[in-house]
């Protein structure tokens, strides 16, 4: 039955994918293939799937959490949360090797949970703490973990992109297979740093993905009023001759097939490739914003509709991949982990005064 | 005349819908001021109350649309622009830094940029290393340019009335910590010229010198130093360029004493100049040396006892005042 | 026998022309239709025919000399010549208004001798003359002219972009129907600025002509060694909603009419338009590089067939627009006009060292 | 040891060639540094003989070109990245400022950048207000960061070879007018570690500091001075960041008066940091004002006339030094 059962998921999970988008220089770039995605997804065992629901799920009590203890002042600065845009981070990130590096921007929680940061250690950074992973200097915008290949957490729009290439540039220069995957989002491709990096990485091919998460607005912006284009335009890079590829960010499985397509790909021949992911965030663009100004109410109720936290798991469930007392197995773990998480920030200590001439100069 | 209680912010505010109001020409762009209300709600309303020919909200190329508000400012325009961070300066610095600056002098005077940026600056909430800056002490070095730094909302009104109004690109340096912070403005119309420092307080012991939330620290120590019987003068620089250097000298000259303070880096920050400058012109009423006081030398920290570590405080300029004075 | 012959220029100068180029976004979007064609330059008469001929020459023979009082030491600091892409400038700014707005970048002299500044003060400008455009300040890299419209000469590669943009942006909030015409070379293509410009001009519809020389080399980078590809890329800038128009910079009037199109569509609808012209450098980079480490002697030869001022006076003379007798006078004058430049450049005054701090504040 | 004579431009290369050869990590990149061979020539030929691997020709892409060294140097490689011009820096001032500088701090201290930002620096050549000027004096105020700034071919090389095994950013000032400027360089291997000043010549009436071209304007100056019968002791930096202030401290205690030289503009300029900072370590032993020359401050100009009026040279020294001792 298990047998018979499996392909639905693949097709369950693929036919909500890719409603396939044109790719500029590519015939056959968009991440849909019913064969390929039948066979491959087949080859992800019930485990990896559960896994997978596993990390949505503590990103999206991780973020919740973070947002309660910005209330109680225990978190500060600026908070991004990744809420509704887990499918997309935990697709990506769930195709990569541990060799491979990740980079980037300031909404970093979720992909540094799914690169399998310690959880302790981030919220212990969240607070400020001395164990934080940036022993407390970094903060929520500045997740780093370079034992993991994870190079941060960037907070200047853009910025993070040239660093990006320079890693890959270094697994090219040492003749690595070490792909880079670099995250940003619909507003940075305004920065100047968007246009010279991809050039750079076209000119000199490099083994890196660039990956667009097109959450539809920068902050307050809707993409459609910093794009003659719109939310529509990863088709039209053809001034990089980069591959493109455009799937569906709500759709987990859809968005783990593409970029394993992607990172084979590279690492066969190297190239950098454009991966698009249409998703959307359903809370503010950092906890101060309510996020309701600029953007439909009825817009939000129809992404939460496509909700991967409420999508995917009842595709386990439709498919017979899990039953509910698998699920609720696996929300208890992460609500262990969460709460060992916070009793772990909590119970650190700030760092000393003195720390904060140390890490200055190497 | 009469007065009413205002915010920095609501300082702010009404002197960008005075300008939208009275000049033609006056229109305002930056990311999110419009729709979004600006990330300190600076510009709320405004895009509902001016339109967007006048409210222009911008793509997220800071490079881009300070170069454009340049380019319109030297056809007859006069863009003011809105950084949503001082720290954001940095990739549009070519633009500040070699155009807006130099454009004026390359033509012989044939064209003017009367632009003004506008940024929330300085640290102090947590946002870390990139996002708590203070670029315009170094933009304040700058040959072409003017900046202010307004300490209370009637500096605020008046300064950037100034800055609207001025033929040259100004920096408008608004500390974040000071937009709720409360004070009179008259309801006549006045302005205040750019190199006028203002004496807060005057005193004969010693003499304080800073600009922007810097002076809040120093009314702080002020106080603290007229409970142990020192009688402190304090100075608001109010523009960083010019610095209004006579009247910082006259003071020196009664009191003798200096200390001067910057809540950016110590090294980098604007004081650096003032000291050197002072002591070469005042070196014979010194009697000892100026003390300069700023930020450590570290990156910003996020950690809050490690930021408020690094940010000067009250309790430092009266530390330092003992050294300078026996008491 | 005038009239017949006509028409023979124009094709002659189009059949030259636009080996039409495929464009991203637009159907008819390449210089190229010969009824149109025809009819146009049935329209310029022969006066104005050989007043493009005299500013190429003009242009030509200003950059010899500069290159001469280089030698000499009058002119000093960076000279960048236009020497090989008249062309391009005369007939490109042939199609502009006095209304009309010209920025470009430090290799200035030509686009300011084609929008008819002042050659005796363009060249005391050159000698850092208080009689210069810019009163000595600004030198060859920074011709201004504001009463002509001509708002430098911009050293910072691609810097000059958005203040190109700003311009075209007052034109609109003035209502005006002044276009603004920005020039760049094919390596300011790789910097931020260029992205950030096309994408601001094309979600604001600002009435701005790009108009990119692409003489294939960026000092010394062959365009093909900067960008994966090469030379052709202005037809894949989709991503900009920006009609494209590629155009032989060799041909003058086939810039011209490229030009005048795009001129009168701006007048009419606003959109910015992308002109590319294909043209070269015969000189080196700056006169400090002689030019030939990195380019072959030979492409160098091939292009210098294309020399404008060897095929457009043929052209003149062919055509019978023009015969030698004319030609002649037009050389005499051109010369006259040199030498007065020269003259006057060399017995005007050094500003006084008291200028140095004037023009510093308005 | 025994001795060679070589041009700075010589020494620069020859550090270059060496990290190249001696480290596999380390490779260069930069706008025309291979097919051209460099805009000042400095690597004229390497490309030939290195190959593309290890000499990277870059699109005029400054900010992704330099974040990409930055990048590449947290992994384990050792870029030197060459800018055309220091001027230049601006257009990837955040990448500097913001990444290279911040980011081993924000992340705790787990990433190191070693790489180098080599870069033509100064005014004198009529390039105008746009290619003139010395960002090294801003760059070398931010944390994170060493400056070095030689003055001579053996300091270039033995300041060169600490600034690429330095596993943090450095910033490496060549003044355009001194790649040819000759000196002996020892034959055995050497280096000249950062905060080390150097005294040029003893002396104990008058202490002049400069660096980089400035140490050259001080050596007429003092040739001039001793003509009068003034002994001056000549500091230079050689390192902007970090800066040697017990060498210039000792020696102020020594003269009792100083003269400090920036040939980049007066206000912005590495002095009024350095003037501040010993007024504040050596008032008491401080006989009068210390006094800082530099550029006047305006922008660059083209006509030879005024930019030499603008430039300091060894009769404002001498100048100065009549105003603090009469002679
Ligand atoms: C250079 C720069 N400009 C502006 C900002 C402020 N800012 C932070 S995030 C953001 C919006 C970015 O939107 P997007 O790239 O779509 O990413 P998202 O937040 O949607 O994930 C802005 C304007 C910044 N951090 N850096
Ligand atoms: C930001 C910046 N980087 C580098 C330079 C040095 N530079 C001046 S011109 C030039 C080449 C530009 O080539 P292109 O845009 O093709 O124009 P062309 O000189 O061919 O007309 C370079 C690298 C500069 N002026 N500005
Ligand atoms: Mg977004
Ligand atoms: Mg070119």
């Amino acid at each position: 039955m298990e047998l018979s059962e499996k392909p639905r998921i693949a097709t369950a999970g693929i036919v909500r994918s890719a409603a396939p988008r044109p790719s500029s220089n590519t015939a056959a770039s968009n991440g849909y293939d019913p064969d390929r995605t039948a066979a491959f997804s087949d080859g992800i065992d019930s485990a990896e799937l559960l896994r997978m629901y596993q990390q949505m799920l503590l990103i999206r009590r991780f973020e919740e959490t973070c947002g309660q203890h910005y209330s109680l002042g225990n978190v500060r600065g600026f908070l991004h949360l990744y809420i509704g845009q887990e499918a997309t981070g935990v697709g990506a990130i769930s195709a990569l090797e541990p060799r491979d590096y990740i980079v980037t921007h300031y909404r970093d929680h979720g992909h540094a949970i799914a690169r399998g940061l310690d959880t302790n250690r981030i919220m212990a950074e969240m607070f400020g703490k001395r164990t934080g992973l940036s022993k407390g200097k970094g903060g929520s915008m500045h997740i780093f973990d370079a034992a993991k290949g994870f190079m941060g957490g960037h907070a200047i729009v853009g910025a993070q992109l040239p660093l990006a290439a320079g890693i890959a540039l270094a697994q090219q220069y040492q003749e690595s297979d070490a792909v880079t995957m670099v995250f940003f989002g619909d507003g940075a491709t305004n920065q100047g740093t968007f246009h010279e990096t991809l050039n750079l990485a076209s000119v000199w091919q490099l083994p890196i993905i660039f990956f667009m998460e097109n959450n539809l607005y920068g902050m307050g912006s809707a993409v459609g009023r910093v794009r003659l284009r719109g939310a529509d335009f990863s088709d039209a890079l053809g001034a990089y001759d980069m591959k493109t590829v455009s799937v569906d960010g709500m759709d987990v499985l859809a968005v783990r097939e593409a970029t394993q397509q992607a990172v084979d790909e590279i690492r066969a021949h190297g190239s950098p490739i454009f991966i698009e992911a249409k998703t959307f965030r359903f809370v503010g663009h950092s906890f101060a914003d309510p996020g309701d100004q600029y953007r439909q109410r009825s817009e939000v109720d129809l992404w939460r509709q496509r909700d991967p936290l409420v999508t995917y798991p009842k595709t386990l469930l439709d498919t017979g991949a899990a039953d509910q007392a698998l699920l609720d197995g696996i929300s208890a773990k992460v609500d262990a982990t969460i709460e060992a998480a916070v009793e772990f920030a909590t119970s650190s200590p700030n760092p000393d005064l003195s720390e904060a001439s140390d890490d200055v100069y190497a | 005349m009469t007065e009413r209680t205002i915010s920095i912010r609501e300082a702010i505010t009404e002197g960008l819908a005075e300008a939208i109001e009275t000049d033609e020409n006056v229109f305002i762009m930056g990311e999110d001021i419009g729709e979004y209300g600006g990330a300190y709600s600076v510009t709320k309303g405004f895009l509902e109350k001016y339109g967007d020919k006048r409210i222009k909200d911008t793509p997220i190329s800071e490079a881009a649309f300070v170069g454009a508000g340049i380019g319109a400012a030297t056809v007859g325009l006069r863009p003011i622009v809105e950084l949503m961070s001082m720290s954001f300066s940095l990739v549009a610095f070519d633009q500040i830094v070699n155009m807006a600056a130099n454009i004026r002098y390359m033509s012989g005077g044939q064209v003017k940029v009367p632009m003004v940026i506008r940024a929330p600056t300085g640290a102090g909430v947590q946002l870390g290393a990139t996002h708590s800056q203070s670029f315009e002490t170094w933009l304040a070095e700058v040959p072409g340019m003017y900046c202010a730094c307004p300490s209370n909302p009637h500096d605020a009104l008046g300064l950037l009335r100034t800055a609207i109004k001025s033929d040259n690109p100004v920096i408008f340096a608004e500390h974040s910590h000071l937009y709720g912070s409360q004070g009179e403005v008259p309801n006549d119309y006045y302005e205040i010229p750019f190199g006028e420092a203002n004496v807060v307080q005057e005193g004969n012991d010693l003499t304080l010198v800073s600009y922007g939330y810097g002076v809040h620290i120093m009314q702080d120590a002020a106080a603290q130093l007229a409970a142990c019987g020192i009688d402190a003068e304090i100075i608001d620089l109010r523009s960083l360029s010019p610095i209004d250097y006579a009247t910082i000298v006259g003071s020196v000259q009664k009191t003798g004493r200096a200390i001067m303070l910057d809540t950016a880096r110590r090294t980098g920050g604007i004081m650096s100049e003032v000291v050197a400058e002072v002591q070469e012109r005042a070196m014979d009423w010194l009697d000892g040396p100026v003390k300069r006081i700023g930020a450590k030398d570290v990156p910003w920290p996020y950690n809050r006892g490690l930021e408020q570590d690094i940010l000067p405080d009250a309790d430092e300029v009266v530390d330092a005042a003992r050294k300078i004075i026996a008491f």
